[in-house]
């Protein structure tokens, strides 16, 4: 296959003195799929921005089908046929799914083409979303839609402007498995008619499934590329990781104790004030993980809300360790040694302009060991923080760094490390290890199970199949705002079985009903 | 970059800002006076000559630092307050009916019982747009903006037709108050009276309860992200109450200190736009207690140097206020610190 | 007092004042709009229509021409909006500082020039200007109602409910507008494909100049023929208002700019009917409370009416997630 | 600026007067901005002629709007010794000045409209600003019946604008009030406020409603920059109004038909010519009425032409019995 894209010897040092990438080489084909991998901060998405024109490299070459290329900025990328999906979504809120799309390169009319076509722009669209099997309504709001669909829009805006060179930076981190599906035939199809893609993700299960070859980065350097098919995943993670990992969570069998969290008949609305829980009964006792299978938006979100006080539920109970906890307040609850590990540290586990130490104090602010007369005592908590840090392996300089500076894998440490200290008696882990690297993945289970293990109930929450099957004892599936089955995870239970549950296809009430 | 270097970088980059404005504005005095230099000096060497102008400086400053501080609480809460000027007035005018009307109390308490009611004043104004805020999301620019005119005009109501002292001739005013309430002079024979101290005691305050207390920490974390805050269980609607209360206090204070140390009682309009001056101070100094404090410092020496450039010079006094507008623009510009900050990160790297 | 207040609503003075106070407030409420929808919130309103005022009649009283007068009124506020651009995007100043900032600038410059210029101090009120003409409908000008509801105008209050109209074409019909929308409101979603964050702000600036200048340019040639120093007396601040009020939308602004103009027709008739007990300031307060007021009511309706709206859409589709 | 007044050679002022006339710097302070087209431009004017015809020289400074500036804006000039006379002014500034004056007991002072006895050091003249506007509303009444004047109507109403609802301003209505009362007690006055001296659109709208609305012919002009709307809304129409404070008539011929003029310009050259003379009586003060020439109509050739000698004859006979006191106006200040 020909050479499509040379990047050699790369190196980046952002003005604050971070060198994120210290002489990386990319050799891509055309036509094939590419996966990048790394760890949090081995300067992925460094290299990609340096390749679309948004960031410019401190030194380096870069070879783009035999030309030597330095782009101003992405409007000389997308010129030259690349596009670049980012790690974050860079979609317009308020704006339309089509409007987002064409961005920049709208069709125009009128005198002096001073006018949007909005006829040109829907048909072309159409003709993109016909061709690529990307189903969505380029009439939404985009803030309406789900964001498997807001992948779908980043992917059609890519191909409206022409890119024969795809970018994906870990598109599938924020997927549902039925979503990742989706867009995989998506890829495979782009592939087909010709399309050169660069894959980045953390999870390697995808790196074999669909990729071609792969280059490893470690520390801002390329440690090697490979055809995927002459390598494995341990052999990948090894070499991002430096040591071996464990795929498989390594536990013993639970030793359920006594009933901590009993919820019954729960219902709760959404943020629309549509019914979103519609009666969820559910015990967790100490010593146990129960997990939470399920396509997303089918509760998941309220009922964590529910349980932690940030929702309040329209009619059921909450009973945790025999307290009701309806009508407490959020404050109220967390001080009851409930941990609860938000889905999304990035506006909800997290203050990202604060420090780190500000944010492991969260829930130890008001205690008094940390407070000297009425001043908080910046001594301890300083201390705290560094003890914390270590103890988590939280990488970063020391404890007065900004929380946003830290890579997704070291931030969630921070949350996790913040939850678990305050030793809970019910830990509620929603998407724990979203969009972190595989030896943090390995870290936070160890930790969650280590807290089981400890006595504390656990409830977790996943998109991610195989975690809630690696980490569970018992599993809990929603579908609707209902639970629809309760399943011991045993060696024999198959995603497959998991799946008709979720897709409401099966349920333990009917089975029963039938029996 | 250790802290010692970034306090050296942003010195430097105060007085590479500084030379740039001075630049700028002497362009623009050589092209309209004809006494350029004496015009520039008078400027800059102006408020540092002799201790009255000194004590003038700090006396100018005192009611910036106190409007300065008060809009720094609310902005780092997240909400975005204009409403300092109409607490103000407020504060100034409950405050002042007490220190005029209350009589028989010694100072040691009157003055105390002065102070607190013009912060509470203060601060009940305040929390009207708070409360519209956390009750109806009605945007707080809007309300603050209004609420001031209303204020104004409520409180000259007032002082021109019921509290009006009848020697006050064409301008209103209420009775002088009497020495108990007053801030005298720290020295005699120096002009800066007493609240220069309370100021100073206030910034102090105002920093060890936005980063040493609790309540200081939840203010910061609801400005920063407030569903942060939520989830972590801090209310967040109680929280920017708090906020803004505390603002209009310090900002009552800023009229009432204003009033007892240099007025010596109520006077219609006796502002003239100290809170919206407290705007720009607090984002100066990036709504850091201290800075404030600095900055204040700073923005009264452009303006007695506004002054004396007047007084010394041929330059009017329109001249002198864009020259001082101009110096800060350009100390606030970010620009000029991220290029020195570049420069020096480069510096670093080749002596590494 | 009432009784007169209903006269003047009948004989349509009222409405036809209300004209004239609202012209100059939607104005520069539209050039506040466009600053604020590309993320770059002018406070400097209240400065850039006094230049411009100045300009105007400068340009306009010299020359013996209203429209040169406005257009230097529009040429030097947009200038200034450059100004602004130059320190707040390229020198990373605070908007807000860079905006107060043209605000005692431009009390201090149009004072300084006036005096430069003219030898005038305090105000200058040329004799015989030409003033932005009024636009006398020639038929419809006979009819009584219609007559005094259509014609009689200054061309400005014209201009301005036209602007409204380019405003809502600039922003949702062309691409620009679509730019300006996405650069305000996720700038890195804008600049990853490679629309310059800064040139739109720059432009959005420039805009907000065009139309704050219209404003100015009518305080001193159409409203009257002179310019007074700070004639603007916080017009630019109610304008800032008049923009979040009106929900950050053309139409929104062009009701929000009718019920202030309303409730200073209003306060202006109240004042000048005789015998009225109220003291003066609080008729002058009537439409800073009325702002207050209407902010109120369309927050409470805004959150009721997207409550009903989500509520109306999850129920069309109760199951949106899984299909 | 100062080069240029040292150059001027000092017989430019009355010969004979030369010798005694000794080298003097003076400086004014204006608390707050020059072009309020009021009492700070008129005493500007005579400190400038003052500069022109006595070789004095002259130092202006603006302590501009914020109150809390003038003391220490007044006591830097004080303080700086360089000064043998500052003149200022202003009832606001009353206490200002009693304090710096009893510090600096070497600087003189002129201090105008607002009496102050007992200070050696300072000299200060009021004017009877009631008088004045007596004068005004007797004027406004007569013109608002009159049949000569095409813009007058029959209804007995005048109008009057003031800048804020202060006593300075309200001091100006009652005069105002008293004077039509006296020529017709059947005449009533619309009274409306701007709420500032600069919002001149919104002065002019006020004026046209009472025009307009209220059968207002003519209208008394208290609202400095924001009273010039006033004066253009009368002239649109057609109708009439008195300037204020400077001479306004030339503004718009035939529609300004007077104005109530403070000789402040005046009363200060006046002063620094005394005092250039050794002559000012320093711990004074000097009421300067009607009779004085302090205040009083502004009588130029436009008001010669444009009013009808009825109502000039008119005014000429109220002037007198003032001068003779045989009317007495009431204040409203003190
Ligand atoms: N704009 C920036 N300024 C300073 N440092 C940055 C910036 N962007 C990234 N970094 C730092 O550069 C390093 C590499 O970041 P990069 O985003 O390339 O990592 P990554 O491999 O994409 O990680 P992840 O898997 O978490 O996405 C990190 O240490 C990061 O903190
Ligand atoms: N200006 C900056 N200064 C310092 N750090 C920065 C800056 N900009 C970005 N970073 C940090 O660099 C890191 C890498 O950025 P990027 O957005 O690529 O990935 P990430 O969010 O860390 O990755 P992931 O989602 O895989 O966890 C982030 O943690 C980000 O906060
Ligand atoms: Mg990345
Ligand atoms: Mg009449």
């Amino acid at each position: 296959m020909a050479i499509l894209l040379e990047m050699k010897d790369i190196h980046k040092t952002y003005p604050n003195g971070t060198k994120a990438n210290r002489g990386v080489d990319l050799t891509v084909h055309e036509g094939e799929i590419h996966a990048l991998v790394g760890e949090n901060g081995a300067g992925k998405s460094t290299l990609m921005k340096i390749l679309f024109g948004l960031e410019a490299p401190t030194s380096g070459s870069i070879l783009y089908k035999g030309q030597p290329l330095r782009f101003q900025g992405p409007k000389d990328a997308i010129k030259q046929g690349m596009g670049m999906v980012h790690q974050h979504f860079m979609l317009v809120p308020s704006l339309t799914v089509s409007e987002n799309i064409v961005l920049g390169e709208e069709p125009v009319k009128g005198l002096f083409s001073l006018m949007r076509d909005r006829t040109k722009e829907f048909s072309e669209i159409e003709k993109l979303i016909e061709t690529f099997k990307l189903k969505v309504d380029p009439r939404a709001t985009v803030e309406t839609i789900s964001v498997g669909q807001k992948q779908r829009v980043e992917i059609i805006k890519v191909l409206y402007r022409g890119a024969r060179l795809i970018i994906l930076d870990e598109p599938t981190a924020v997927l549902t498995p039925q979503e990742t599906d989706e867009l995989f035939e998506s890829i495979q199809m782009l592939v087909r008619q010709g399309y050169t893609i660069i894959f980045i993700t953390h999870k390697l299960r995808e790196v074999m499934e669909i990729s071609n070859r792969v280059t490893v980065l470690k520390a801002g350097k390329t440690i090697t590329t490979m055809l995927t098919k002459d390598t494995n995943p341990e052999e990948i993670s090894r070499l991002m990781v430096g040591r071996e990992v464990l795929f498989r969570v390594d536990k013993q069998p639970a030793e359920p104790k006594d009933i901590v969290l009993s919820v019954k008949n729960l219902c709760a609305s959404d943020d629309k004030g549509a019914p979103a829980l519609r009666g969820i009964s559910l015990d967790i006792r100490a010593g146990e993980v129960v997990g939470i299978a399920g396509v997303e938006g089918n509760g998941q979100t309220e009922l964590v809300e529910a349980i932690t006080g940030l929702r309040k539920a329209t009619s059921g109970e909450i009973r945790y360790l025999g307290d009701e906890l309806i009508g407490k307040s959020a404050a109220q609850i967390r001080a009851m040694k409930v941990g609860h590990v938000p889905e999304d540290r990035q506006t909800t586990g997290a203050s990202l302009t604060s420090t780190i130490a500000e944010n492991l104090i969260l829930d130890h602010y008001r205690n008094p060991e940390f407070r000297r007369g009425p001043f908080l005592n910046k001594k301890k908590i300083k201390q705290f923080a560094k003890i914390m840090m270590d103890i988590y392996d939280v990488r970063a300089q020391n404890e007065d760094v900004m929380a946003g500076a830290l890579s997704g894998g070291n931030l969630q440490k921070v949350v996790i490390a913040r939850e678990i200290s305050k030793n809970p008696k019910l830990l509620i882990a929603s998407q724990p290890t979203r969009g972190v690297d595989i030896g943090a993945i390995e870290f936070i289970h160890r930790e969650i199970i280590k807290r089981r293990d400890g006595g504390a109930a656990v409830l977790l929450v996943s998109a991610e199949l195989s975690e809630v099957m690696g980490l569970s004892d018992r599993i809990a599936v929603v579908y609707n705002g209902k639970i629809v089955a309760v399943l011991d995870n045993h060696e024999g239970l198959t995603e497959e079985e998991l799946g008709y549950y979720m897709l409401g296809i099966k349920s333990q009430e009917r089975k029963e009903a039938l029996q | 970059m250790n802290t010692r270097q970034a306090i050296y970088l942003e010195i430097t980059g105060i007085i590479a800002a500084a030379i740039m404005a001075i630049l700028c504005g002497f362009i623009i005095i050589m092209f309209s006076s004809q006494q350029p230099m004496e015009a520039i000096s008078s400027f800059l060497g102006g408020p540092l000559s002799g201790a009255f102008n000194i004590g003038t400086i700090l006396n100018k400053a005192v009611p910036l630092i106190f409007t300065g501080l008060a809009l720094s609480v609310v902005f780092q809460c997240g909400v975005f307050s204009m409403g300092a000027e109409g607490q103000l007035y407020v504060g100034a005018f409950v405050g002042s009916l007490v220190a005029v009307y209350v009589h028989g109390l010694p100072a040691w308490i009157l003055l105390p019982l002065v102070l607190l009611c013009a912060m509470a004043g203060g601060a009940l104004y305040g929390a009207v747009p708070g409360w519209l805020k956390t009750k109806w999301n009605a945007n707080e620019i809007v309300t603050t903006l209004m609420l001031n005119f209303v204020a104004i005009l409520t409180t000259s109501y007032l002082v021109n037709n019921v509290f009006k002292d009848p020697a006050s001739g064409g301008y209103a005013r209420m009775h002088y108050v009497g020495d108990g309430a007053k801030l005298g002079k720290i020295f005699a024979g120096f002009p800066a009276h007493y609240g220069v101290l309370i100021a100073l005691l206030a910034a102090v305050v105002v920093y060890l309860l936005m980063y040493k207390t609790r309540s200081g920490y939840e203010m910061r974390l609801v400005g920063k992200n407030s569903r942060f805050a939520n989830y972590g269980g801090i209310s967040t609607k109680r929280v920017v109450i708090v906020s803004v209360m505390i603002s209009g206090a310090l900002a009552g204070l800023a009229g009432i200190v204003e009033i007892l140390g240099v007025h010596g009682t109520y006077k219609d309009n006796f502002s003239s736009g100290l809170g919206f001056d407290g705007i720009i101070i607090a984002l100066l100094a990036r709504n850091h207690p201290i800075g404030v404090v600095a900055v204040s410092l700073f923005y009264a020496y452009l303006q007695v140097g506004a002054t004396q450039m007047q007084v010394g010079s041929d330059v009017p006094r329109e001249l002198a206020i864009i020259i001082q507008v101009m110096l800060v623009l350009f100390v606030s510009s970010q620009a000029i610190f991220t290029y020195l900050k570049q420069k020096f990160a480069l510096r670093q790297k080749a002596v590494n | 007092m009432l009784s007169a207040l209903w006269a003047q609503i009948i004989d349509l003075s009222l409405f036809v004042v209300l004209l004239r106070f609202t012209t100059p407030i939607l104005l520069s409420a539209l050039g506040g709009l466009i600053a604020d929808v590309a993320g770059v919130i002018n406070i400097g309103l209240e400065g850039l229509m006094l230049i411009s005022a100045f300009s105007a009649i400068a340009v306009g009283s010299v020359t013996d021409s209203w429209v040169l007068g406005v257009v230097a009124g529009v040429a030097s506020s947009m200038l200034v909006c450059y100004g602004m651009g130059f320190f707040s995007l390229k020198l990373k100043v605070d908007m807000i500082i860079t905006g107060f900032a043209v605000n005692i600038f431009g009390s201090g410059v149009t004072i300084f020039l006036m005096n430069k210029i003219f030898g005038v101090t305090g105000n200058y009120s040329p004799s015989a200007v030409h003033n932005i003409p009024v636009v006398r409908i020639p038929v419809i000008d006979t009819i009584p109602i219609l007559g005094k509801v259509l014609s009689g105008h200054s061309l400005m209050t014209w201009i301005a409910f036209l602007s409204v109209l380019i405003c809502v074409f600039i922003l949702y019909k062309t691409p620009y507008g679509v730019h300006l929308r996405s650069v305000g409101e996720a700038p890195q979603a804008a600049k990853s494909l490679g629309i310059s964050v800064n040139r739109i702000q720059f432009s959005a600036l420039a805009w907000s100049g065009f139309f704050t200048g219209l404003a100015g340019a009518y305080l001193s040639m159409g409203m009257t023929s002179m310019f007074v120093k700070d004639m603007t007396a916080g017009t630019g601040f109610l304008a800032l208002a008049v923009v979040l009020l009106g929900n950050r939308n053309p139409i929104g602004i062009l009701f929000g700019s009718l019920i202030f103009g309303l409730a200073s027709a209003i306060a202006t008739v109240v004042q000048t009917i005789p015998g009225s007990k109220v003291p003066s300031q609080f008729i002058q307060m009537i439409p800073y409370l009325v702002t207050i007021a209407a902010l109120v009511f369309f927050a409470i309706r805004k959150k009721k009416k997207l409550n009903d709206a989500l509520r109306a859409q999850s129920e069309r589709s109760p199951n949106a997630a899984v299909a | 600026g100062c080069g240029k007044s040292t150059t001027t050679p000092a017989n430019t002022a009355s010969p004979g007067k030369a010798a005694t006339t000794k080298k003097i710097n003076a400086a004014y302070f204006v608390n707050g901005t020059l072009g309020d087209k009021g009492f700070f431009d008129s005493a500007q004017r005579g400190v400038k002629q003052a500069s022109e015809t006595l070789g004095i020289d002259v130092k202006t400074v603006e302590g501009g709007t914020n109150q809390a500036d003038w003391p220490a804006g007044l006591e830097s000039l004080a303080s700086s010794g360089k000064y043998d006379v500052i003149v200022l002014g202003t009832s606001q500034m009353t206490d200002i000045i009693k304090d710096v004056a009893k510090r600096y007991e070497k600087q003189k002072f002129i201090f105008f409209d607002e009496a102050i006895t007992g200070l050696p050091n300072v000299y200060s003249m009021t004017y009877s600003q009631n008088e004045g506007s007596f004068m005004a509303g007797a004027f406004a009444a007569l013109v608002t019946t009159s049949t000569e004047l095409k813009g007058a109507n029959p209804e007995k109403v005048i109008g009057f604008i003031g800048g804020m609802d202060i006593p300075i301003i309200n001091d100006f209505k009652a005069g105002y009030e008293q004077g039509a009362k006296y020529v017709d007690p059947a005449i009533s006055v619309v009274a409306s406020y701007v709420g500032d001296f600069a919002n001149a659109p919104k002065g002019k709208e006020l004026a046209l409603a009472q025009y307009n609305s209220q059968k207002v012919d003519i209208a008394f002009n208290v609202a400095g920059g924001a009273g010039l709307g006033l004066l253009e809304a009368g002239n649109s129409l057609g109708k009439y109004s008195i300037g204020v404070d400077s001479n306004q008539n030339g503004l718009y011929p035939g529609s300004v038909l007077t104005s109530m003029v403070k000789s402040i310009d005046n009363s200060v050259l006046r002063a620094l010519t005394l005092y250039s003379q050794d002559r000012l009586g320093f711990g004074k003060n000097e009421v300067l009425g009607i009779k004085e020439g302090g205040v009083g109509l502004a009588k130029d050739d436009l008001y010669n032409k444009n009013v009808p000698k009825a109502i000039q004859d008119k005014i000429m006979e109220i002037e007198d019995k003032l001068n003779k006191g045989e009317i007495k106006v009431q204040t409203t200040l003190k």
